[in-house]
């Protein structure tokens, strides 16, 4: 069929054209990766303004706990609910994994392997629509009668299975239809990126040429894969028990409430994972790019990026350590657990290593992802307390886990995006950003970030929990000490909001006015730099070959300090 | 259709043919994901059935058992004739017979629907039904699937037959004759499982 | 260090913090020093005119030493941590040392209900004493706790104990602590549980022997008998059963 | 790698024993089969991605190598009906 496919599509689409091509199917009915990686990240920055909307308010009322907010008002204990929830489903679901995965995985895979399009662009572009229509039965579930859903993005039963104890009929059930909805979307982008990977690469592109972020993209999607299928089974059951009235996890019923737990977090867990690799593998190609080193251990980090995937299916407990599971079990998860921090360390090194005898030149993508490595690491080393499962009973579901995952998301799924957009600006948009602008968005942002979460430990260590919409009613919390704390960490978060405008204004200057970009401004030498600046529809006037890895910086035989891998010699 | 592609970067330039055709990559990386997604269901009928006083609980009717073996009996029929099937592909100037044992490997698999159809119709005046148990939430809900699953490979061994119809060049349907065939070996594999999980056990 | 904000008042959350000490000591030194090696290394080779990077692949073994010796001691670190977190679990969650007395903790949307045993030190009798957000103990005894939930999923969680576990409905959940200093302290709900869920706030309170008489003393059955009635929940000796259930509702 | 996992797996079990004699606050809770139940859940649902990825990865490279042994250097126009006979459905 694709042979005829192939025919068909030369002889009715004219879309192959480009220059034939309408607004509407040159940029929003395309197949054209890189457009549908535009969609995606796009969305996903869209939807990170509204994450980061609901963020603000529920910092201000937690340090003005009954004063109304500005640009909302008054912050009920159901509206506070409705924004926790929704900022971390948001962050995790509608903006780190779009923008990680889909948007890079779309824009790089076939760029960096050397081919022209995904193998199967419409199925492609389904995967984008049907994201988008997740996005929008999110959005609309915020807006029907009863409000959000606002039982944490965790959704626990009994709360999140029967209206009557959420009180949000249908916001909860449209909550979990999105969510139903986002991973189909993502399921079928993930069986792309995969073959893709395997059947398209350019000729002479051995296993070990491949790019670094290619092979994390990929493993991935098969963590993405092998456990989405539980977290959509509890999806399933979960809206059944909403709509239809059966009681799978309403002990009412029979059902079992820690069921759902189990089927979340086999998900859960492994989704973790699923947004950092993408994350760390930008980074791995930033530095190399601007140490102007190759890549320490490329074999080393390819195969400690398998160990962190096999074991991150066998960690997922270690999120119900108090919720009534056997403890013998916990046990076993906290090993397990603890286990998981090796590989990530060992990549840390490599990384670490790669800086050792380079000749580093700090742009803004360089100082974006060296700060991935310096912020994730403290996230990487308080994840030891919660792992082990005698002081998660103390942390467990305090603002010390809070503060532990921000550290992680925050590098992984900010940082990791503009480390991204930054570096790949150039071949995305045929534009150089302003460096001056870049600057000052990245400070901006890396000191604020720093003073919110670092006060947030200490309010952890003091025992405050949770998803509370007032402190006032705890006695021991509502302290002046403690007050001020969170004071101070919502003003550094307003202060890191504002600081986002100076990147929004660089991003659409530079689109427009940006000084033009080569082919290859940043001398790198994986096959995306190849292609012209913007990338043509089709990617490469004539496919590359490649002769060599991804990493040969400042090779003895090369003529320059880079070593391009379609350069023969 | 779905996997058909206007633009197949692996097909149109001049280079190395991979060794695993597109469609079946796909398909594979798929069918884990179902894998997974069956065994969750799985797990929670195990967990649920296992914390409940008496399976199946009183006053609910009983699963016919024998009636749904044979059934069984027709489902793996369907894809053994499958089987057969391809192997007639395979062989020179066989195409024609091929495209009839695939008919009846779809007819077989149609009955099967039918069947359970029909059943499902029976249980449900019994008194079985979603909302009437855990046990009847879960038999819906696992059986359901799997009929779901067998629907839509319905439809891609449907695709596979009109492609090997003599008007068209049936040699070009190798991809598709693989993919639908995986995906019904999956659909019909799962379901022994099923039945003895659920039926006999 | 944790105790510098906030006391420890049980016998096992001496424990915790030492375990967490513990913890902070050794990721402390690997983060401080990888921290450390990365700006020493961001300084030292910096871009400079005329220099050119070092090319060092990472695979000969003389240059892979530099990342494997410290994973080697990762791994030992990680052995350590785990040992000592094994232990103190099996105190904490698995270990239930006998009882001085017994109490029974409801939890519903969104008040907490405690049973107190009473003078004789059982529950389900006349004298038990129930009382809303108001949990009052002894200091130096052992005390059970029967964890219950009404409705929703619900957490016992009383942070100077380190103490905490999620209440499941149709589940009772046993565990236990043993206060070790007088005070007054908050009770959280540490798990979603709606739109009430930030009042879900109660307190504790550990007493000495002869104030927790006195205490004791001032209840009368009659007063405390109507929260009792509200919180009689059938004891779910078999979870998951249709009669329990119904009585939940 | 490898000594680490006994060394965890001694630990793991070193936390079973305990338990059945001094009793322990939250294993009994539900009834037995139940705990059975999520036990054999648990250790399926973690073990059946491994081995499916694994296997999967095995046909892959067994296929690869096949391929690589049969069709060096040749380009795809020459055996377009050559290809699906070689092909055989993974076992599921």
């Amino acid at each position: 069929m694709s042979d005829t496919g192939i025919a068909a599509g030369h002889a009715a689409a004219p879309h192959e054209h480009h220059e034939e091509m309408d607004f509407w199917s040159k940029y929003v009915f395309s197949t054209d990766h890189k457009i549908i990686g535009f969609q995606y990240m796009f969305t996903g920055m869209f939807m990170a303004l509204i994450g980061g909307f609901m963020a603000y308010v529920f910092r201000m009322q937690l340090a003005f706990p009954g004063e109304s907010v500005p640009l909302f008002g008054q912050v009920t204990s159901g509206d506070y609910n409705m924004l926790i929830t929704n900022h971390g489903t948001i962050m995790i679901f509608w903006v780190a994994m779009p923008v990680l995965i889909a948007a890079l995985g779309n824009y790089l895979i076939p760029l960096m392997l050397g081919c022209d399009d995904m193998v199967f662009p419409r199925l492609n572009r389904l995967s984008y629509q049907i994201f988008l229509l997740s996005a929008i039965v999110l959005i609309i579930s915020f807006i029907v009668p009863g409000g959000g859903f606002g039982g944490a993005w965790t959704a626990y039963p009994p709360l999140s299975a029967s209206a009557e104890y959420n009180h949000t009929d249908w916001g909860s059930s449209l909550w979990v239809l999105a969510v139903a909805l986002e991973f189909a979307a993502f399921l079928l982008g993930g069986i792309n990126f995969l073959t893709t990977s395997m059947n398209a690469r350019a000729e002479g592109m051995k296993m070990m040429d491949i790019p670094i972020v290619v092979w994390m993209i990929n493993v991935a999607v098969i963590l993405f894969m092998a456990s989405v299928g539980p977290l959509i089974a509890g999806a399933v059951m979960l809206f059944l028990d909403q709509r239809i009235g059966t009681s799978f996890f309403l002990p009412a019923g029979g059902g079992d409430p820690v069921l759902w737990q189990h089927l979340f977090w086999f998900f859960g867990h492994p989704e973790v994972y699923v947004v950092l690799l993408p994350a760390m593998g930008v980074v791995a190609e930033v530095i190399t790019t601007f140490s102007r080193k190759k890549l320490f251990g490329y074999k080393t980090i390819l195969y400690t990026t398998f160990a962190t995937g096999v074991l991150s299916f066998t960690v997922w407990a270690h999120h119900q350590f108090v919720s009534g599971i056997d403890p013998r079990m916990g046990n076993i998860f906290a090993v397990t657990t603890l286990l998981i921090s090796i590989p990530i360390a060992e990549i840390m090194f490599c990384y670490v290593a790669t800086l050792y005898g380079g000749s580093i030149r700090l742009t803004t993508p360089m100082l974006w992802g060296l700060s991935f490595i310096v912020e994730f690491l403290l996230g990487g080393v308080t994840g030891i307390y919660l792992g082990a499962s005698a002081m998660d009973v103390y942390f467990h579901d305090t603002y010390f886990v809070l503060a532990h995952f921000h550290y992680t998301f925050f590098p992984i799924a900010i940082i990791g995006v503009f480390t991204a957009v930054t570096y790949w600006f150039p071949k995305m948009f045929g534009r150089m950003m302003n460096e001056t602008l870049g600057k000052i968005h990245f400070w901006g942002t890396i000191i604020p970030f720093n003073c919110i979460f670092i006060p947030l430990f200490l309010l952890g260590m003091a025992g405050q929990h949770r998803r509370i919409y007032n402190y006032n009613n705890f006695p021991d919390l509502a302290t002046e000490n403690l007050q001020d704390l969170r004071v101070f960490a919502t003003s550094a978060m307003v202060i890191m909001l504002l600081f986002q405008i100076p990147f929004i204004v660089n991003f659409f200057y530079s689109l427009f006015y940006g000084e033009k970009a080569e082919k290859n401004p940043w001398k790198a030498n994986t096959l995306e730099w190849v292609a012209e600046s913007p990338a043509p529809h089709g990617n490469f006037k004539e496919l590359p070959k490649v002769y060599r890895g991804p990493y040969e910086f400042s090779h003895p035989d090369a003529k320059e300090d880079y070593w391009p891998q379609n350069v023969p010699n | 259709m779905l996997i058909g592609t206007n633009v197949d970067p692996t097909r149109h330039q001049n280079r190395q043919k991979p060794p695993i055709a597109n469609g079946v990559v796909g398909i594979a990386i798929f069918v884990v994901t179902e894998v997974m997604f069956f065994a969750s269901l799985i797990s929670a009928y195990l967990v649920l059935r296992s914390g409940a006083e008496e399976w199946p609980p009183w006053g609910q009717p009983r699963l016919p058992v024998a009636a749904t073996a044979f059934n069984t009996v027709v489902l793996l029929l369907s894809g053994l004739v499958l089987f057969k099937a391809y192997q007639q592909f395979l062989k020179p100037d066989r195409v024609s017979v091929s495209r009839k044992m695939l008919g009846l490997s779809i007819l077989l698999g149609l009955f099967f629907v039918l069947f359970q159809g029909y059943e499902w119709i029976q249980l449900l005046q019994f008194g079985l039904t979603m909302t009437s148990s855990n046990y009847g939430g879960l038999f819906y809900l696992i059986i359901g699937t799997h009929a779901v699953h067998v629907v839509a490979a319905l439809f891609f061994l449907l695709h596979t037959y009109s492609m090997l119809a003599p008007s068209r060049i049936p040699q070009l349907a190798s991809t598709e004759f693989v993919v639908s065939q995986i995906f019904w070996y999956f659909v019909v594999g799962v379901w022994p499982i099923l039945y003895f999980l659920i039926y006999l056990v | 260090m944790i105790e510098y904000l906030i006391p420890n008042a049980s016998s096992f959350g001496g424990e915790i913090d030492y375990l967490f000490d513990l913890i902070t000591y050794i990721v402390g030194f690997w983060f401080i020093l990888t921290q450390a090696i990365i700006f020493y290394f961001i300084f030292r080779f910096r871009h400079k005119d005329g220099v050119k990077a070092q090319y060092l692949s990472g695979e000969e073994h003389h240059e892979a030493r530099w990342v494997h010796w410290p994973h080697y001691a990762v791994i030992a670190c990680d052995v350590i941590i785990i040992i000592v977190t094994v232990r103190i679990w099996l105190d904490v969650k698995m270990d239930l040392p006998p009882p001085d007395d017994k109490i029974r903790v409801v939890a519903q949307q969104w008040t907490w209900i405690f049973v107190h045993s009473g003078p004789d030190g059982k529950l389900d009798t006349a004298d038990d004493i129930a009382t809303v957000n108001d949990l009052h103990v002894q200091k130096d005894k052992t005390y059970h706790f029967e964890l219950q939930s009404k409705d929703v999923l619900h957490d016992f969680s009383v942070p100077v104990f380190r103490l905490k576990q999620d209440a499941v409905p149709g589940r009772t959940i046993t565990g236990w602590f043993k206060p070790t200093k007088t005070g007054e302290w908050d009770i959280q709900c540490a798990e979603m549980c709606g739109i009430g869920h930030g009042l879900m706030g109660a307190r504790i309170i550990v007493e000495s022997a002869e104030s927790y008489s006195q205490w004791l003393a001032r209840q009368s059955v009659t007063k405390t008998g109507e929260a009792l009635a509200a919180a009689s929940v059938e004891k779910p000796s078999l979870p998951f059963t249709k009669e329990l259930n119904r009585s939940f509702e | 790698m490898k000594m680490m996992k006994s060394i965890a797996v001694v630990l793991a079990f070193t936390g079973f024993f305990p338990s059945l004699s001094l009793g322990c606050s939250v294993c009994f809770v539900g009834k037995e089969a139940t705990m059975a139940a999520y036990y054999g859940t648990a250790i399926v649902l973690s073990l059946l991605p491994l081995a499916m990825v694994g296997a999967l990865a095995y046909w892959v490279f067994r296929r690869y190598q096949q391929h690589d042994s049969v069709s060096a250097g040749e380009y795809l126009e020459n055996n377009e009906s050559a290809y699906p006979k070689q092909q055989s459905a993974p076992t599921q």
